[in-house]
Formats: structure tokens, C-alpha cells, sequence
């Protein structure tokens, strides 16, 4: 994405809420196809036969015990990890196992860390400004400018997060659910076309709760998001679909009523926890 | 696109680099015209001995610089930058060698003395076009350049980051230390190259000799400042410290953090190479002793000394280590490796920001371990 | 050309033993004084007449003033020219003896004796006289060593002898020496039938006769003898290999037990200890100090110097981890610096307490020499010990991590240090104790390290790059990564060595390295999973 | 007082440079003391500089030279080379001393050398070394390859019979050129390439298994063999331990050495090194009143009962009574003046005979080949009937074949070319390509 797009986009209002210009080629309706995905560390099989298809514009969520797989499936989309089998697609276009993590970032699937990872030595403006779709090789990062739009658009992000306030400290110093917030902004700024938000409302007080829950549905049907939470209130509050992982593979699916009634899902999930 | 130069004016519009330029260049006006314009007698003269030597301090500090351009904002711990450093040195040393010309002490024109009486018979293929000046200087930078870009390519694709790449690029100088003691390489093995005669056409001898290369060091110095302070002011500083603390997280935001790495690498690994092309003229010698994996490590302790991630502070941190070592080796020779290995110990464990730590309140940014955060 | 006389010499010289040794006569005390102010004052030429003399008398004191004339320890006082013995050559003032009665002349400084010269070709001749003599002693094994002595030595009077004593030797062994070293005489005589005898014989000297022999102008012998040799070759290619393989090992198993120490406190705590070599050295130093309380017995001071090497090594691992490390948990490169620079400390401490110069440590009887599989291969005991050594110590290394609590909770901490913790275990005891094993080990590496190269300031430095590219290579954290890590690159090195020389050999085997972790940057046995990435 | 003046000159290194030199009529000689005192050369060269004191020490008791006294200037090079250039100039720009007695590595004398050179200084460099230089202001008190080695090989071929020869070194310039000038004397000599086996190991090269296993087979061919070893300092241990190991004894095939003497004999276990040999031009055990006195000396300076002297100590002791002697001829220490009056200067060495300084710098010395015993000490087993004249440029290197070092008037020169008749060098061996 080019300054020079950018610029033609100055009118837009949110405009961190347009749809992003991907090659991604969604015409069969879905964004993410993972189909027979199985991958063992010394032996345990962390994901197993996992088939899981994520909707152009869904907002999908993923609950499950820990070790269910969730995160290393993360791993998997964003090409941090290589199954050892199955194939996962991005589109019906991209095979995402032929690519590295800076590509498919590049493609449009941005990711939030389970553990909020920001720059603690960067201040939070220039965590997002990092963040921002823009040309990333190295001499253009290098001769790069700073320009009046691309500081409104920052601007815009921190009005949104709240923390047009702290645009100036180091982002080592804000509290556990700032550094939620401001991770989600530079998910934000990267405008991705598909979202992995790994628990993103961990540490956070209810009313912020309230704006990620908001945020998350307001980005839904313009782009996919996958949530993976703990906190059933939360999931219940944006869940349109929900899955079930169990011992790396798809355990139930359906509506957040549905999966609850589903007698395995009470039996392994949440027989044990609630 | 069109590679704008913002990004080296950038630093010029910054106090801390102007206060930089401002002192170096005064300390160089000083010392040239107590060299230049008192007598030799005089109390305050700077005899040449002291230009050279601070000559050669501002070599190092060049160097420290480069290591500090890798170690501060890339968190890439080179033990062998050494290596760069002496890979510069012997290109300068080869072009001065070619410049002796037929006055060696055998009169051959072609060959080096070293090469006659082990008799050689004629020039190695790699030592060809060293005697011109443009060649050899430009071998100055790629010879370094070319080696960090092979190793660190090969090093950072395949994501050898913390203390193995650490161990990794020992090792490397520590090999090619060995290779240069070895007679067959053709570059005088263990006693090197030395017995220079002049640089482009001014004799080594001269006192105005010496002090030109006193103020061209000088001025390297000043370019390479401004050169790394463009780079870590720029967004690709940004990402360098991002790579540092969390190299994952980077990748998802779709940075080539390998490519990052690379870049920065070779810069600093040319910027070696210039410290040393300067400091062989300057010392009179070049051997495979500057390859030693010890003096490789010594320059991270400058740096860390004066502070890491400040540029700054490399400088105050070699010139600080240099001075002391002139002293201790001549006032109490043994104390001299107990001073530099209790300040290794105490630096590290008590002073982790260095004397810049102490010197500014908001202070280099925290540094965290790459190898922890490596895939965090 | 001073060959040929002193052969003549010898044949002289050897009737003169024959007939004395027949005849059993005493030389009367004037004439022992006689011959032996002779050797004082003669040339090389007299004086191995003199010595043949002296064999020939048969005077038990013979063997002794032989041995003290070619020991170098025979001298002549310049003011009374008598002739002493010097019974201790330390310090300036020398302890002497009178030769001929044996009774102690207390001790005189070395501006009053003149020592009486001896050089390698008079102590060649005395060599073979004693020799002989040996053939006639009653252990088996002397007269062995003897008779393989006399090979290539052998001449016609010589000749006479040895068949005589042939017909009454019983010893197998020592008949097929004598046998053959009758042989290569006869063969040097032009006799054919003695390629036979020495056809497929090891003994580099049989060897060199049959080589002779190929170069003589007989073309039958010629023919035979080339055969002969081409059949030794055969033995000898297999030899070598195998030779070359034991120098593998032994390298190997120097570097396993000099990086053992540093998988633990690298692999497993993560933990850059540049200091690692000097603890080596004080592994190495210990031993000299040991040798130094135990005068005079250089074995048992070795074997407790074991134990002691662990132990101080061990100390000090622990005042380092204390001091330095345990400030520094996390930030692994600092923790490198911080090292160094205790690695230099220690160095310069050593030099400044005890020497710049390297101490001298003996090798006990039992350690120096080889053992001989067959002529041409014999075992250095040295290697093989340490080779033993390493493989005891990665055993026991094995037994403490896979088989005791510490080895345990060391492999918890290692996996999950907070998990660890909370399930009550002690992280910095665990810290301390894998450290100290750790830098214990390092010690005894030390003391392994004090019977193959020098112990001076500088020994640890020159295996600390070695031992990080060993540990690296095998995986971290993975001590059979190491064991198989050490031992093959050890014998890469060696099999590279004779073709490319010991210089680019260890080039060669350091690149090699530096591109393999390009390709794997986890080593040989990386560890996979999550746990790992972290 | 040291101290201070020490502090005083690393203050004027940083930028203030402070120098009160006067030099006044009745001010000491000031001697230039220029020996690694840290750093891996330390070991060896810390003796030199105590030498040196102590014959400071002994020459102002005697009354100085010319009636002043001498003062004793000590710089510590750390064994770092380019640091020897930085000290060499502050002894000669900043302390303004008379002379330089120093260096024991070829690398650090290079380094020197263009410094002393330019600032017109004067350099006694003590240790055996390879040769092929003569500097008009360097004095070459240490063997050049023609007092050492080239005798040596002699020894084992006459005495010893020997046919088939192992050169064996340390891969540095020493035993390089060294080597080099052996082949070629030896191939003159009509000893066949087969016959001879060259081996360069690493510095500290301490895993001999191989090489001398390769030895040990060279060695079994039928013909008596040698090794001729130029092997340095710490790799000596081990490779003396492998051959003792592997049952190589002197009396097979002996190993003569160029660079083990008594210091280095003090440090280890000598039982596997009885009966091989070294080549020196001076032996501590030479039964020699002289020798005997300075050895008394050097205990009673050091202190030490054990302390032991060495080739490279007499060498110092040569030259610098070489120095007295041309300072008292010249009447004056300037260098000019000394350098011409010490040419001819004769003084007696501790080996019973003479030494004089030639014109090319070098001095005459006698060859002793000693035999190492088990005490540490070398006992003599042969030396040349007379002694021998060092020979800056050897004639067994076709590159200095043709040239002459002679620095008096009118010559001047220190390679001549006889064949084109040009000082430096000419072009004989480009014309002969």
C-alpha cells in the first residue's frame, strides 16, 4: 500500500474501517480454509485433523481448554509454525504454507499476541507508526517520512484506543490492558483483512471490555475477525459463531447456545471449567 | 522510489548530534594548533606522538560506533567486528605495501619484501590493483562489506540470533585469524604489513602527514556518527529496535526482520572497515593479532562502558578504555588485564546503561535480550 | 664415514666382551681408575673403546658408570681430578659420589666439576653393550626389550653371540626378535632366505633392511624383498587407519570433557560462561599444587587431584555464579561480557600468584609410553587414558541428570522455572549446585588437560572457542548431542590433518561449523516444541 | 617519583602534552627499556628487562661511562605489536632516550623499525632471528640463520650421519625463512626432495598425534633421520610428550631445537626431552668463569636460587657492553657517533671467546650445540672452532643472494646489490625472471 493511495483516501472518515484493496480472492464467500491441519511436538499432536473454514466478513470465535490448540493454530496461519500435514489457504488464491510470516502479514492477516507484545522501547506513537500498512522493505523504511496524514491516521487510532494521551510515553510503562489497547490499534493501523485476536480483553476492566467488544463487532463484515477468549461473558457478548476446539481438532460448532447445549462440549469444556 | 536523503540531513537538525560535531571538532581545531602553532618546547606543545595516538583513539572510536550501530539498536552481539575492522585495515595496508614500490629492501618493484625472500614469484591474483588508490580504498569498504553481507545473510535467513550468533561470529574472526597467521595466504602472515613509505604520495614520516590522518580520522568519525544517527533516527531505527526486543512481533507486521539485520550489518561492517583502513596508517602495521577474538571482545566493553544505543556514548567509552589502557600498561603493567576484566564485571552487573546512563535522565531505551524475546 | 670407524670399533670392542664375559674376570680397582680417568680426558673415538672396556670387565660396577656416563652424570673434579658420579644435578651445588667406591663426596659447585662429554652417538653404543649384557638376565621381558634393542644393530661377532644365545632361549617372543634381528643382519649380508624370516614382520627396522635390500643390486632378494614390502604395506594401511581413528577419539574426547562442563551451565541454564576455560585451568593447576604437597609421587597426587580439581573448580563456579551471574539471569549476552571479564581476572591472578611461566607437571610411570597392539600400532597410555576419563566422567554426568532428584529439579527448572518454583522447588539452590557441577566438571577436564599440554595462564583460553563450537554443534542441552558433537569432530579434524595440514585442518572443521548452523541453527539434536522457541 | 612521571606522561597523551626535556651535559644516558612486561610475551621477554637493569645497575657502580650515570627507562609493549611502534616513539620523541635495548618478536621488531628509523634512534634486538635486514640503525646481537641453524644441520649430518630430514616450525615468519634457507642448503648439499619433509603447525599447536605419527614414518625408511625443529614455545610441551609417548628417544631420531632454552626448560616436565638437542650460541652450563659470575650476578639480582640465564640474556649483556664501549670511543652517546665508533668494537662474551660488532650489524659469535638433561640445563656437545659472523642476507634465498649489508663510509648501504652494483636492493632477481 503506497503513500500515494493513502493520500487519495484522506476523505474518508475512519478510514481504518475500509476495506482494505487485497488480492485475496474471497468469490467462494471464504477467507480461511484449514483443512486436515496436523502438526506434534516430540511426539504430542498439538493440532489434529483440524478443519476449520472462517467467512469473508465473520466474526468468528474459538474457545477451549488450554492446550486445545488454539494458539499453536495462530502459529500455523501466520506461518510461524509448518504443519505436518493438511493445507491451509488463504482466499482460493494464496497457499499459506509456501509463505513466511512477513508476506502473510503483508497479505493481510494481522495478529494479536496472547501475551500483548508491543515495543516497550518504542513510545506508543511510534509502536503504531511501525504498525502502519505501508511499503517494508528496508530502503524505503529507511528514506521513509513522516507526513501529515499519516499523523492524522495515527491520531486517529489513539482517539480510538484512548491513548491520545500517552501517544508520547514509552509503551513500557502502560498498564497490562493499555498495552491490549494499543496492540489492537497497530492491528488497526495494519489494516489486515483478517484479524487473530488471541484473548484480547485479558487484564481489562469492564467498560473496556465494553469498547473491544464494540470495536471488534464494528469491524466485522468489512473484515474477518477470530477471537480466541477465555472470559465466556465476553465471548457471549460478540459471539455470533463459535467453535470448539478440543485436542487440536473441531469439537462443536454453532451459535453460543448451541455449542453450550452440546452435551460433549459441556462434558470436556465446560463440565471442568464453569 | 526515489531515495530521499532526509534521513541523513535528519540528525544535522538535532542538538545532540550538533553538540557531538561542535566538541569534536573543537578538540581537532585545539589540538592542531597547539601541534601546529606552539614551539617544541613549549609547555602546551601536542608533540606528533600525541596527534597519532589520538589518532588512533578516534579509530577506535569509529569502530566502537559500528559495534554500538549493531549491539545498541539491532541487539546483534558481534565478537568479531574485529574482523571488519582488520579486513579494512589490511586493504589500506596492501595499497600502502604496493606504494613502497621498489623501495624495499630488495628493490622489487612487483613483489612485497615478505613475498621475495619466501621467493614468490609473482603477485597474488588478489593483491592485483591494490597499488591504485580508488581501488584500494574502495576494497576498504566492500572487502568487510562483502563478508558481513555472505555471513550475515546466511546467519540471519536461517535465524541465528543471540548468544549463538555471538558465538557464531567469534569464531568467524577466530578462523580467519588463523588463515591470515598462515604464510601460504600471501599476506605476510604472522608479521604482516608494515614498513610503509607514503600515502598517496605524502610521506608516512612527516608530521603533516600524521596530523592530516589525525584530522581525516576525525572527520570519518563525524560522517559515521551522522551516518548511524540517520539510521537510528529514521523509521528504520524504529524497526532495528523492534527487531531487538521482539523479532516475532516485527514479522507480523510484515518488516523483513533477516533483511533489517543484513542492512544494518553491512553498514556497521563498512564502518569497521574505514576505522581500521585509517588506523594502519596511523600505527605503522597491520597483523592477523587485530583478528583475535580478545580484541573483538574488547570493543563491546567500550561500548558498553560508555553506554549502549547512544552512539555517544561508544565514543566517550573507547576514548575512556583506550586512554586508561596507555596509562595502566605504562604505570603498573600486571594491573592492566585485572582493570579491564573487573571493568567487563562491574559494567555489566552494576552499570548496564554505561556513563551515558548516568549522564542523561531519560535515558537509552531499556535494552531487553534478543534471545529471549526471540520468538516470543 | 664416523659410522664405519666406530663399527669397527665395536667389532673390536665386542671380542672384548666376548672373551671377558667367557673368561667372568674383576678388573683390579687401578685399572677401573685408569679406564675411567681415560674417558675424562679422551676423544669420542677412544672413549668408545673406553666404553667397550668398561662393558667388557664385567665388573658389576660396569653397568652403573655406564649408565652414569651416558646419563651425563659422570664428572671429574678439576682440582684432584677424581672421578665422581653426581647423584643430584639440581640447584647449583651438585651432590656427587666417588665412582669407584660409591661413597658420598657431599656436594661442590659446578665450577669445580667438569662433567665427563657424552653425546647420542656414544650413548647409541653404551646402549647396545648394556643391551647384551640384558640378553643374559633372567626376566624375560628385559632381554624382550633388549633383543628388539639390538635390531639393526647387529654384526658379525654380534652375530656369533646372539645365535649362541639363540639355541638356549626359551621365550617365544624374545626368539622371534632375536630371529630376526639376525635376519636383517644376514639380509645386509646379501643372505635371500632372511626375506622370509622378516617378510610380514611390523618392526620399522625390519622394514627399513627389507627396503635396503629392494634398492640392492641382487635382483632375486631385490624381487622378494619388494614383495615382502608390498605385503607389510597392506598391514600397515589398515594400521594406519586404525591409528588414525584412536588420534580421533582422543582429540574428540579432549574436547568432549572440555565442553561436558559447558552443556551444563550453557544448555541447561542457559548461562554464557566465557570463564569456562579458566576453569580448566584451575582444574590443571591444582594438579601442579598437588604434585608440589606429594614429592615424588606424581601418581597419586594425579589421582586426588581429581577429586581436589572438582572441588576448586567447583568453588569457584559457585563465587562466580554468586558474585556476577545471579545478577545477570535473563540478559545472556551480558552475562558473556561479565564473564570475560572474569575469565581475564583469574588469568592475570594466576600469573600474578603463581607464575607467568607454565608449571611443570610430571606424568606418572604408568601414564607415559604406550601399549603395542602390534609393531607398527601401539596406543599412546596417555590419550587412552583420557579417553577412558571422558567417557567415565559423561556417564556419571548421565547418571546425576537422568537419575537423581538434582537432575530433576534441574530439568524442571530448565523446562519451566516459575512452574518450577511453585511446586517448591528452590531455583537458585538448583542455580548454584548446576552450576558448581557444571564448572566441577571443568575442573577435571583440567586435570585430563594437565598430562597432554601445557598448564600455564593461557591453557583455558586456548580451548574456550573450541568447546562453545562443540556444545553448539551437538545441540543445546543435549549432553549426547556433545559426547557424538565432540568425537566427530575430533576425528574430522584428524582425518583432515594429513592432507591439508594441522593449520587449515582446524579452519576447515571451524567453517564447517559456522555453515552447518547456518543450516541448523539448533545443532545436531535441537530441542523441538514451544518450550523451545521460547 | 616513577610513578608520577608515569602519570605525567599518560596526562600529555591526552592532548596536553607536557615535555620538560632539557637535555644538559651531566644528565644521565637514558636507556630505553622496550620488553613486553603483560600479555603472552611477558614470560620471556620480563627477563630481558631485569637483565638490562641489572647491568645498568652493575655499569654505575663501576662509575658510569663518560662520568655520567645511566638511567633506565622501562615502557611495557604488551605484547601487542602496534603498541611496540606507539612505545618505541615515546621512548625516542617523548623521553628522549640514547638508546634502545628490546623486542623479541620479528613482528614487533617490524613495527619498530620504521619509527627508530625515522626518529634516528638506536635498537639492540637480542633473539635469534631470521635475517634478511640490516638497518642502519638496528644492532643485531641475536644468531642470524647462519649461527644457528645452517651449523646445526652440519652437526647432524657429519657427527650424527643424518640423511633424511624433518623441518618441523611454527607457521610464522621465522621458521619459514629458516626452513626455506635449510631446504635449499640441504637440497645443495645433494640430500634428495624425498628425503625431506616440511610441517608447519598453528601458534600453541598442542595435538601432535598425527604429525609425529607421520614423523615416526618418515623416520622407518632405513636411513638415520632428524628433526629440525623451529618450533615456539608453548607447542614445544606437547610435541616433546607425543614423541616420548609414541617411543621416539633422541638416540633414534633427534630433534635439534632453535627455540628451547633454559627459561623455556624451567616450565616443564623435561624427562621426554633428555638427550635432544638445541642449537644457541650461549648455554647456561658453559664451564666458563665468566659465564659463572654473570650467573652469580643474575641469582643474587633475582634473588632466586633457580634462576636460570638464557642466549637471548648474553646477547643483551653483549650489547650493551658493546655500547659502553663505543660510547667511551666516540667520547659522546649521539647517535651518529656511536653508530660509527661501535662498528669493529670487540668485548668478551660468556662463552670464553670475543664478540665484534661487523659492519652489517651483526656480531660474531661461536655455535653450541647442548644436549637437554634432565635437570633442565644443556650439556655441550659440539661447537664451532671458531666463532662465526652473523650474515644479514642469506646465500641460500634467491631474492638476497646477491646483496651485502656494510654501513661504514663509504658505503653506507644495507643491501647492496653486487650484481647491479645499487644500494637498495636493485632489481637482480626482476632481471633474472
Amino acid at each position: 500500500m503506497s503513500v500515494f493511495q493513502q493520500l487519495t483516501e484522506r476523505d474518508r472518515v475512519f478510514d481504518f474501517l475500509a476495506p482494505v484493496q487485497s488480492p485475496v480472492d474471497v468469490r467462494h464467500g471464504a477467507i480461511l480454509y484449514l483443512e486436515d491441519v496436523s502438526v506434534s511436538f516430540d511426539g504430542f499432536r498439538a493440532i489434529n485433523n483440524l478443519n476449520l473454514t472462517i467467512d469473508d466478513g465473520e466474526l468468528r470465535c474459538i474457545i477451549g481448554p488450554n492446550g486445545a490448540g488454539k494458539t499453536t493454530m495462530m502459529d500455523i496461519i501466520t506461518g510461524k509454525t509448518r504443519p505436518d500435514t493438511g493445507s491451509v489457504w488463504f482466499g482460493s488464491r494464496h497457499n499459506l504454507l509456501t509463505l513466511n510470516e512477513p508476506d502473510i502479514a503483508a497479505l493481510g492477516i494481522g495478529r494479536k499476541f496472547q501475551k500483548p507484545t508491543v515495543f516497550e522501547a518504542l513510545t506508543v506513537f511510534e509502536n503504531l507508526e511501525l504498525a502502519m500498512a505501508a511499503d517494508k522493505r528496508v530502503l524505503p523504511t529507511l528514506t521513509a517520512l513522516m507526513t501529515q496524514d499519516i499523523r492524522d491516521r495515527i491520531d486517529e487510532v489513539l482517539l480510538l484506543t484512548g491513548l491520545q494521551e500517552l501517544r508520547g510515553a514509552l509503551a513500557g510503562i502502560l498498564s497490562h490492558g493499555q498495552k491490549q489497547w494499543l496492540e489492537i490499534g497497530m492491528l488497526l493501523m495494519q489494516r489486515p483483512r483478517l484479524l487473530l485476536v488471541d484473548e484480547p480483553v485479558a487484564g481489562m476492566t469492564e467498560q473496556e471490555m465494553e469498547r473491544t467488544a464494540e470495536l471488534l463487532t464494528g469491524l466485522a463484515g468489512k473484515q474477518s475477525v477470530v477471537v480466541v477468549e477465555h472470559d465466556m461473558g465476553f465471548v457471549r457478548s460478540i459471539a455470533r459463531t463459535v467453535t470448539v476446539l478440543h485436542q487440536g481438532s473441531v469439537l462443536a460448532e454453532g451459535t453460543m447456545d448451541q455449542v453450550s447445549a452440546n452435551p460433549k462440549v459441556i462434558e470436556v469444556y465446560l463440565g471442568e471449567g464453569a | 522510489m526515489p531515495v530521499s536523503s532526509q534521513w541523513l540531513k535528519r540528525p544535522l537538525l538535532e542538538r545532540s548530534t550538533q553538540l557531538f560535531l561542535g566538541v569534536l571538532f573543537a578538540a581537532m581545531a585545539l589540538v592542531t594548533l597547539l601541534h601546529v602553532a606552539l614551539p617544541q618546547g613549549s609547555a602546551l606543545h601536542v608533540s606528533a606522538y600525541t596527534v597519532t595516538l589520538l589518532g588512533k583513539y578516534l579509530c577506535y572510536a569509529l569502530l566502537a560506533v559500528a559495534v554500538d550501530l549493531v549491539w545498541g539498536y539491532l541487539g546483534i552481539l558481534s565478537l568479531g567486528h574485529g574482523a571488519f575492522f582488520a579486513l579494512g585495515g589490511y586493504a589500506m595496508g596492501m595499497y600502502l605495501m604496493r606504494q613502497i614500490g621498489d623501495r624495499g629492501v630488495y628493490g622489487n618493484p612487483e613483489l612485497p619484501d615478505f613475498m621475495v625472500f619466501l621467493n614468490w614469484q609473482e603477485l597474488p591474483w588478489y593483491w592485483q590493483g591494490f597499488d591504485m588508490a580508488w581501488f584500494a580504498f574502495l576494497m576498504v569498504l566492500l572487502a568487510p562489506g562483502l563478508l558481513a553481507l555472505v555471513f550475515g545473510f546466511l546467519a540471519f535467513r536461517s535465524r541465528v540470533t543471540g548468544v549463538y550468533l555471538s558465538i557464531i561470529t567469534q569464531a568467524l574472526t577466530f578462523a580467519l585469524m588463523l588463515a591470515f597467521f598462515r604464510n601460504e595466504m600471501g599476506f605476510g602472515g604472522n608479521n604482516g604489513l608494515t614498513d610503509f613509505k607514503d600515502i598517496l604520495g605524502f610521506s608516512l614520516r612527516s608530521d603533516a602527514t600524521r596530523l592530516g590522518l589525525f584530522i581525516a580520522t576525525g572527520i570519518a568519525l563525524a560522517i559515521g556518527y551522522v551516518i548511524c544517527r540517520g539510521i537510528v533516527t529514521s523509521k528504520l531505527g524504529r524497526v532495528s529496535i523492534a527487531c531487538r526486543d521482539a523479532e516475532a512481533r516485527t514479522r507480523f507486521l510484515g518488516y523483513r526482520v533477516d533483511r533489517v539485520q543484513l542492512f544494518v550489518f553491512v553498514v556497521s561492517a563498512m564502518l569497521a572497515g574505514v576505522a581500521g583502513a585509517l588506523y594502519v596508517p596511523q600505527v605503522g602495521i597491520i597483523n592477523p593479532g587485530e583478528f583475535s577474538p580478545l580484541f573483538s571482545i574488547e570493543i563491546v566493553v567500550w561500548v558498553a562502558l560508555g553506554g549502549r544505543a547512544t552512539l555517544y556514548g561508544a565514543v566517550i567509552g573507547a576514548l575512556l578504555v583506550n586512554y586508561a589502557k596507555t596509562v595502566f600498561t605504562g604505570v603498573m603493567p600486571d594491573a592492566w588485564l585485572f582493570a579491564l576484566g573487573g571493568l567487563f564485571v562491574l559494567v555489566t552487573v552494576f552499570l548496564p546503561k554505561g556513563i551515558a546512563g548516568l549522564l542523561q535522565r531519560r535515558s537509552a531505551p531499556p535494552v531487553s535480550s534478543p534471545s529471549q524475546e526471540a520468538a516470543a | 664415514m664416523s659410522i664405519l670407524r666406530s663399527l669397527a670399533r665395536l667389532t673390536f670392542a665386542l671380542h672384548l666382551v666376548l672373551l671377558s664375559s667367557l673368561a667372568g674376570a674383576q678388573v683390579s680397582e687401578q685399572q677401573a681408575a685408569r679406564l675411567l680417568q681415560g674417558l675424562a680426558g679422551a676423544s669420542q673415538a677412544e672413549k668408545s673403546i673406553i666404553v667397550r672396556e668398561l662393558a667388557g670387565s664385567g665388573d658389576e660396577r660396569a653397568r652403573n658408570w655406564l649408565e652414569a656416563f651416558s646419563a651425563n652424570k659422570l664428572s671429574r673434579i678439576k682440582t684432584t681430578g677424581q672421578i665422581v658420579i653426581v647423584t643430584s644435578n639440581r640447584g647449583r651445588n651438585w651432590a656427587i659420589a666417588d665412582a669407584l667406591t660409591g661413597e658420598s663426596l657431599g656436594e661442590m659447585s659446578r665450577r669445580e666439576l667438569e662433567a665427563v662429554q657424552v653425546n647420542n652417538t656414544l650413548r647409541g653404543e653404551v646402549d647396545d653393550l648394556l643391551s647384551v649384557i640384558d640378553l643374559t638376565v633372567a626376566n624375560p621381558q628385559v632381554r624382550l626389550t633388549a633383543a628388539r634393542a639390538l635390531m639393526g644393530t647387529v654384526n658379525a661377532p654380534l652375530a656369533e653371540r646372539l645365535n649362541g644365545l639363540l639355541a638356549d632361549e626359551d621365550n617365544p617372543a624374545v626368539r622371534e626378535a632375536l630371529e630376526s634381528a639376525l635376519a636383517i643382519y644376514r639380509l645386509g649380508q646379501g643372505d635371500g632366505a632372511a626375506v622370509a624370516v622378516l617378510a610380514g614382520s611390523l618392526n620399522p627396522q625390519a622394514r627399513a633392511a627389507l627396503a635396503g635390500a629392494a634398492r640392492g643390486d641382487d635382483p632375486q632378494i631385490a624381487a622378494a624383498a619388494t614383495r615382502a614390502l608390498a605385503s607389510i604395506e597392506q598391514k600397515l594401511t589398515l594400521n594406519r587407519a586404525a591409528e588414525t581413528l584412536y588420534f580421533g577419539l582422543s582429540l574428540g574426547s579432549v574436547l568432549v570433557l572440555a565442553a561436558i562442563g559447558l552443556a551444563i551451565t550453557f544448555g541447561v541454564m542457559g548461562v554464557i560462561n566465557m570463564a569456562h576455560g579458566e576453569l580448566m585451568m584451575l582444574g590443571a593447576y591444582t594438579t601442579w599444587g598437588m604434585q608440589q604437597l606429594l614429592p615424588g609421587q606424581p601418581g597419586l597426587a594425579l589421582i586426588l587431584s581429581i577429586p581436589a580439581g572438582f572441588l576448586v573448580a567447583a568453588m569457584a563456579g559457585i563465587v562466580i555464579e554468586r558474585s556476577v551471574i545471579q545478577h545477570l539471569k535473563g540478559r545472556p549476552l551480558e552475562t558473556l561480557l561479565a564473564t570475560f571479564g572474569v575469565s581475564l581476572i583469574l588469568q592475570q591472578l594466576v600469573r600474578t600468584l603463581i607464575s607467568p611461566l607454565n608449571r611443570s607437571v610430571v606424568t606418572p610411570d604408568w601414564m607415559s609410553g604406550s601399549i603395542m597392539i602390534n609393531e607398527a600400532l601401539s596406543l599412546t597410555l596417555n590419550r587412552l587414558y583420557v579417553i577412558g576419563f571422558a567417557l567415565v566422567v559423561f556417564a556419571g554426568l548421565m547418571l546425576i541428570m537422568r537419575k537423581t532428584r538434582l537432575g530433576l529439579e534441574v530439568r524442571a527448572v530448565t523446562q519451566n522455572r516459575a512452574m518450577a518454583r511453585s511446586m517448591g522447588i528452590r531455583a537458585t539452590r538448583v542455580d548454584i549446585l548446576t552450576f558448581g557441577l557444571g564448572s566441577g566438571v571443568a575442573g577435571l577436564a583440567g586435570v585430563a588437560l594437565s598430562q597432554i599440554t601445557n598448564v600455564g595462564p593461557n591453557l583455558g583460553q586456548s580451548y574456550i572457542i573450541d568447546s562453545f563450537m562443540v556444545v553448539v554443534f551437538g545441540g543445546v542441552g543435549n549432553l549426547w548431542g556433545t559426547l557424538l558433537a565432540g568425537l566427530s569432530l575430533g576425528t574430522i579434524n584428524q582425518m583432515l590433518e594429513p592432507w591439508a595440514g594441522a593449520v587449515l585442518a582446524k579452519i576447515i572443521v571451524l567453517v564447517f561449523i559456522i555453515l552447518f548452523i547456518q543450516k541448523r541453527p539448533r545443532g545436531l539434536f535441537p530441542q523441538k516444541g514451544r518450550a523451545a522457541e521460547g | 617519583m616513577k610513578f608520577s612521571k608515569h602519570l605525567k606522561l599518560g596526562l600529555s597523551a591526552l592532548a596536553l602534552s607536557v615535555s620538560l626535556h632539557s637535555v644538559a651535559a651531566e644528565d644521565p644516558i637514558k636507556v630505553g627499556i622496550l620488553h613486553s612486561l603483560s600479555g603472552t610475551m611477558a614470560i620471556s621477554e620480563s627477563a630481558l628487562k631485569d637483565t638490562m637493569l641489572m647491568l645498568i645497575e652493575q655499569q654505575n657502580a663501576a662509575g658510569g661511562v663518560l662520568g655520567r650515570q645511566l638511567e633506565a627507562v622501562v615502557v611495557d609493549p604488551a605484547s601487542d605489536w602496534p603498541l611496540f611502534a606507539e612505545k618505541a616513539r615515546e621512548l625516542l620523541a617523548k623521553e628522549k632516550v640514547d638508546v634502545i635495548f628490546g623486542n623479541w618478536t620479528s613482528v614487533s621488531r617490524k613495527s619498530v623499525l620504521p619509527v627508530v628509523e625515522e626518529l634516528n634512534g638506536l635498537l639492540f634486538y637480542p633473539v635469534q632471528y631470521e635475517g634478511e635486514e640490516s638497518s642502519e640503525n638496528v644492532f643485531y646481537t641475536g644468531a642470524a640463520p647462519n649461527q644457528q641453524a645452517i651449523p646445526a644441520v652440519d652437526y647432524l649430518k657429519n657427527d650424527l650421519g643424518v640423511e633424511r630430514w624433518v623441518l618441523a616450525g611454527t607457521d610464522y615468519v621465522y621458521p619459514r625463512t629458516t626452513n626455506k634457507i635449510l631446504e635449499t642448503y640441504l637440497k645443495d648439499q645433494g640430500v634428495a626432495d624425498a628425503d625431506i619433509m616440511i610441517n608447519y603447525t598453528p601458534f600453541g599447536h598442542s595435538n601432535w598425534q598425527a604429525i609425529v605419527a607421520e614423523i615416526k614414518k618418515f623416520g622407518s625408511a632405513g636411513k638415520k633421520t632428524a628433526v629440525v625443529s623451529t618450533i615456539n614455545g608453548d607447542a614445544n610441551v606437547p610435541f616433546y610428550r607425543e614423541l616420548g609417548n609414541q617411543g621416539l628417544a633422541a638416540s633414534d631420531i633427534p630433534v635439534v631445537a632453535f627455540s628451547v632454552g633454559e627459561q623455556e626448560l624451567a616450565g616443564i616436565d623435561t624427562a621426554p626431552l633428555v638427550g635432544h638437542l638445541a642449537a644457541w650460541n650461549y648455554f647456561m652450563s658453559v664451564d666458563n668463569d665468566a659465564n659463572y659470575d654473570f650467573i652469580d650476578a643474575w641469582v643474587k639480582f633475582k634473588g632466586d636460587d633457580k634462576a636460570v640465564t638464557n642466549d637471548p640474556m648474553e646477547a643483551h649483556y653483549i650489547g650493551f657492553n658493546m655500547y659502553i664501549e663505543a660510547v667511551k670511543k666516540a667520547g659522546t652517546t649521539e647517535v651518529d657517533a656511536v653508530k660509527d665508533a661501535i662498528i669493529g668494537v670487540t668485548v668478551p662474551n660468556l662463552t670464553g671467546g670475543f664478540a665484534a660488532m661487523m659492519p652489517n650489524h651483526h656480531i660474531t659469535k661461536p655455535v653450541l650445540i647442548g644436549e637437554i638433561q634432565d635437570n633442565g640445563q644443556f650439556s655441550v656437545v659440539w661447537e664451532t672452532s671458531s666463532t662465526v659472523a652473523g650474515d644479514a642476507w642469506s646465500d641460500f634465498l634467491p631474492g638476497s643472494r646477491d646483496l651485502i649489508s656494510d654501513w661504514r663510509a663509504p658505503l653506507k648501504c644495507g643491501n647492496f646489490n653486487v650484481v647491479t652494483g645499487k644500494c637498495g636492493g636493485g632489481t637482480a632477481e626482476v632481471a633474472s625472471k
